[in-house]
């Protein structure tokens, strides 16, 4: 896997998420990822593997990747002086129908970054849509400032409606298209919600090995029987899809 | 140390069976799909895809990888769409140099019936037995798991494979009295090591997250130790696997006896490219060959 | 998890062969000095001082380490100066904590003379049995090679060393079947693993830099499958060894089935005392204490 | 082994060395080392162990190390941006034997390390002393720059006399003490131009697991048989006690 290095242009702190900057000119699909890690190889091999991050926005000039600090590679990430190394752009993204909406986003905390481009592209395509973002409390939900309009929920209640981003929604068979990203579970929620009929995809979380389709690692079970890399059939997969 | 002009190729070319490699890099197998073939250009002296099976196998229910200090513990369970829909796909790897084949069944007769399927197809040049995966006829045992079954599973394939080169792929654990019994009955060659079984656990959630095979820099002084000991005790050529991850570990792993040398994990985290240019550039400042390097101890 | 109100000590306590440690956490053999001492304050459980051996030992000439991806190697050749002593300094290592010994000899005789000298020393909690050490009587191969010779062994020790608790150490190779050997022959613990079979070569030099043992983080994935398999399999308590360089290391070989942990190489490179923090505040975060963690997964 | 952060408050390269410095107050012996690395643990395990060096100069305040990058350690270490960590002071440093002198210091390559702390004592001993030096070229040999009045020998010939140290130094005999840091054949040799009544001290050079005298890796064969621990019993030793 090839990774490139690239100058962190700023680095921010929006509640409980880092925002970095870089400069990237390449072009990116909604939904689409990059693998990242700080540099360092082959001076150090520890920690092994890069982290996948979707990209959460993209200007033409400058990519930005918005993230959680769950455990080392994120720790480093956040920590890293001004360079890391980035693979990109990976994963086929999120497929828009050409319907005009309205369309529905739904992000399950983290699952918040694929959305902001997207938003941007339906923008662009003038499709009217709507976003519903669902965070453990207040300090998290603190990134739906970025998402003007957006409807929240939270867990403990410290902000929106009490509950999941399912609570934050209205009834979701009344939109044309519903896109969703966040923990596994909540993506077998949204599928449901959906209904039997609706367009509706959803962008999975696996942890991977390489980023190129080379490891088999990143695996989702899917309807028609065995698994599929989300890697490179994905992240984001058609719902129905999918066998959960 | 004597140094010496030469052409590039002749300062990378080694000789494996008899078959000719432009580099001694080799993919190890399952980890290079068909999707990354464009990035590894003329890296390879020959291609080595993932193993396949006589039948389809969905492989293991995810999560399969972990990641673990230096390395990390996978769990695929041997996914591939089954030898015949392989075999239908195989010109995509045909990178312009020899395509060795990895096969595993689930007995002796399924090892037999895909060396069989193999032996007439001109595309490829040697087929490696992975002998790590399970024996249904012996407990759920590795094929390599001790010198008999080894034995037995290499005989009968040899005598399946006809005149194409057979490599026995080995794991850790017994490897030298395996790789003797392997060359006794009639391996070309032996690639050591596979992974080495290992698991890991999430102490959040207080479960298991990965039992499987480490792979990766943290094996490399154990695999070093496998090719080292395993040459001096054969006399046919050894493939090295196990952590390779730069030029100089392809250098370690010739110097102690490795023909070639496969780089499988690393290439997930570097390019293979940049793997081989420090190995040339190894070869350069030492004044030397890699063929001059295999086992120059 | 149900949260409950302790006594620091309470939670971190863990009982072993009925000996009663503080802490879950053992130096491992060869691992800490006399001159460490002072910097291990009441981290550890009990001390367990570098294997003693009938006489005095040299060990063997350096190199005797290299480091290796997050791990080393070593071959210190199990430098002691003979177990009288050894048995004269011993008390150096009195921390007001239970001191287990660790023995090797070449030959069966050997380890049973030394747990002869060592059954009625009132001082010792405790003695392991290092078998990874060769055994010249069979060529060489290490007392714990297999099923047969750790038997043979261990039978003999525990009549030698009448009511003292018998720990024998194990190397990962064909750990699962040995383990199940040593039970049956009478040992109270098991200590699984220690370092796996290893080499090291300069490049730059073409030499061997040493050929030893690979421990250190490298190792963990390895030596977690091998407590948690020989958990499974056995019904004595399990004391790992193995890459521990966390607290959060320590709570997955518990849960992996390990009744207390040993800290090694890692000690070289951090403090202890921060790993036993970590391990504690885990288990502030779960709501459990040491002893419910073993086997809880 | 405890180790303790501390800022690098700057770096200075000199022919082919990197001199760091941070502020530490606590007292050394001349010859005495520090294990030192690139902060990170237990975020990385790699690379895995601590680099011994030599302190270079200390003035009750600030301690300086002065290497040479061979490694990844030392190739961290040079890159580190403020921030690195020391276990120290270890091991047993030069004796000094109280005669008023002249005494002799000698280092080879990066062996020149603890002189300058030493030759730092000795002139508050008021004991006059002489400085030998000897590199692989005048690279390396710009550091002798430090010790003014040094006799300089490169291998090469390209600064001072063309040789090693020897080559640079008079008849060793004449000398009441001998100091001498360098690789290890360096040092046998010059055991033997001080000849067999000198007291000459001596600091090896073998590579070190843990430097508190734990691992038992960093040995020295020594007259009366057996190894002992350098970083314990050494890294400074009487000559005639090594067996080389
Ligand atoms: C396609 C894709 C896009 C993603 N986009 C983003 C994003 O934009 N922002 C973001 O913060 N995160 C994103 N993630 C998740 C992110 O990759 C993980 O949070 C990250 O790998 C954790 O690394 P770590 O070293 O911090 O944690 P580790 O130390 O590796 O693990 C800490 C915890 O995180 C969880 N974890 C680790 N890896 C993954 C993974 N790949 N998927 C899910 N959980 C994991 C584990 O359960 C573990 O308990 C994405 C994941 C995928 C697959
Ligand atoms: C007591 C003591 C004091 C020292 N003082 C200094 C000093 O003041 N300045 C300085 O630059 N160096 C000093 N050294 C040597 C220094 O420790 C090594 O150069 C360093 O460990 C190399 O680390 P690395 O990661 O860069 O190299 P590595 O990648 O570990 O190895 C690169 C090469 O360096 C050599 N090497 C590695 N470790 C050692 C070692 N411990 N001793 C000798 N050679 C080694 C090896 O032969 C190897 O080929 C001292 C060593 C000791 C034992
Ligand atoms: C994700 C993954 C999948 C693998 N799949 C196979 C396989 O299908 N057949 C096989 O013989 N070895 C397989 N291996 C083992 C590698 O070929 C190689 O022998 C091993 O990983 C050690 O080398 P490395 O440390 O360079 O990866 C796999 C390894 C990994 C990491
Ligand atoms: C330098 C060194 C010396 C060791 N000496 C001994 C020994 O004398 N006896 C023994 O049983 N194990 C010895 N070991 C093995 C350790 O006790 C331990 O089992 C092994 O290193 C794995 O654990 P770790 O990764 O935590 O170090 C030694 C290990 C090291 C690194
Ligand atoms: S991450 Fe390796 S195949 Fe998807
Ligand atoms: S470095 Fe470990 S004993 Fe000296």
């Amino acid at each position: 896997m090839k990774f490139h290095g690239v100058k962190i242009e700023d680095r921010e702190w929006i509640g409980g998420y880092t925002l970095i900057r870089y400069r990237w000119d390449g072009a990116i699909e909604p939904g689409q990822f990059a693998m990242a890690r700080v540099a360092g190889y082959p001076v150090t091999f520890d920690p092994f593997l890069a982290r996948p991050f979707s990209f959460y926005d993209h200007d033409g000039e400058t990519a930005s990747l918005l993230f959680e600090v769950r455990g080392r590679g994120t720790a480093l990430l956040d920590d890293a002086p001004d360079r890391i190394e980035v693979s990109s752009p990976l994963g086929r993204g999120f497929r828009i129908n050409g319907a005009n909406g309205p369309v529905a986003l739904l992000g399950g905390g983290i699952g918040v970054a694929p959305l902001k481009v997207l938003s941007r592209r339906l923008d662009a395509l003038s499709v009217p849509h709507d976003v519903f973002l669902g965070f453990a409390d207040a300090r998290y939900a603190a990134v739906a400032g970025e998402f003007p309009g957006a409807k929240v929920a939270t867990v403990d209640g410290s902000a929106g409606v009490q509950g999941t981003v399912l609570d934050a929604a209205p009834d979701l068979t009344r939109y044309t298209a519903v896109y969703a990203c966040g923990p596994n579970p909540m993506l077998a929620a949204v599928k449901r919600a959906a209904g039997e009929d609706a367009f509706c995809q959803l962008s999975v979380e696996e942890r991977m090995g390489c980023g190129n389709g080379s490891c088999n690692g990143c695996v989702v079970p899917v309807r028609d029987g065995g698994y599929v890399r989300s890697c490179i059939e994905g992240p984001v997969f058609d719902a129905e899809a999918l066998a959960w | 140390m004597v140094v010496r002009e030469r052409l590039a190729g002749e300062k990378l070319a080694v000789e494996l069976c008899g078959i000719a490699l432009e580099t001694p890099l080799i993919p190890a197998s399952g980890t290079l799909s068909k999707e990354a073939l464009g990035e590894v250009g003329s890296v390879y002296g020959a291609i080595l895809p993932k193993t396949t099976t006589p039948r389809a196998r969905a492989g293991n229910p995810p999560p399969r990888i972990a990641e673990t200090p230096a390395g990390m513990v996978n769990s695929i369970g041997l996914q591939n769409p089954g030898v015949e829909k392989f075999l239908e796909g195989l010109d995509a790897f045909d990178l312009g140099v020899p395509i060795f084949v990895s096969v595993a069944g689930d007995t002796v007769d399924e090892f037999v019936a895909l060396c069989g399927r193999l032996a007439g197809d001109p595309r490829i040049a040697a087929v490696e037995l992975n002998l790590s995966c399970p024996n249904v006829e012996h407990g759920g045992l590795t094929f390599c798991a001790g010198p008999a079954s080894a034995r037995e599973v290499i005989e009968a394939c040899r005598d399946a494979l006809s005149s194409k080169p057979l490599f026995a792929k080995l794991t850790n654990e017994g490897v030298v009295a395996n790789a003797i019994a392997a060359e006794e009955a009639g391996a070309d060659a032996l690639t050591v090591i596979n992974t080495i079984p290992a698991l890991t656990i999430d102490a959040s959630a207080q479960t298991i997250l990965v039992r499987g095979g480490l792979s990766g820099p943290a094996i490399k002084p154990v695999a070093l130790r496998a090719v080292y000991d395993v040459s001096r005790a054969v006399n046919i050529p050894v493939i090295a696997s196990g952590g390779v991850s730069t030029g100089t570990d392809v250098a370690e792993f010739m110097l102690a006896g490795a023909t070639a040398v496969q780089v499988g994990t690393a290439s997930f985290v570097r390019e293979p490219e940049e793997i081989l240019s420090e190995f040339s550039e190894y070869l350069d400042r030492m004044g030397t060959t890699a063929s001059e390097l295999t086992g120059a101890l």
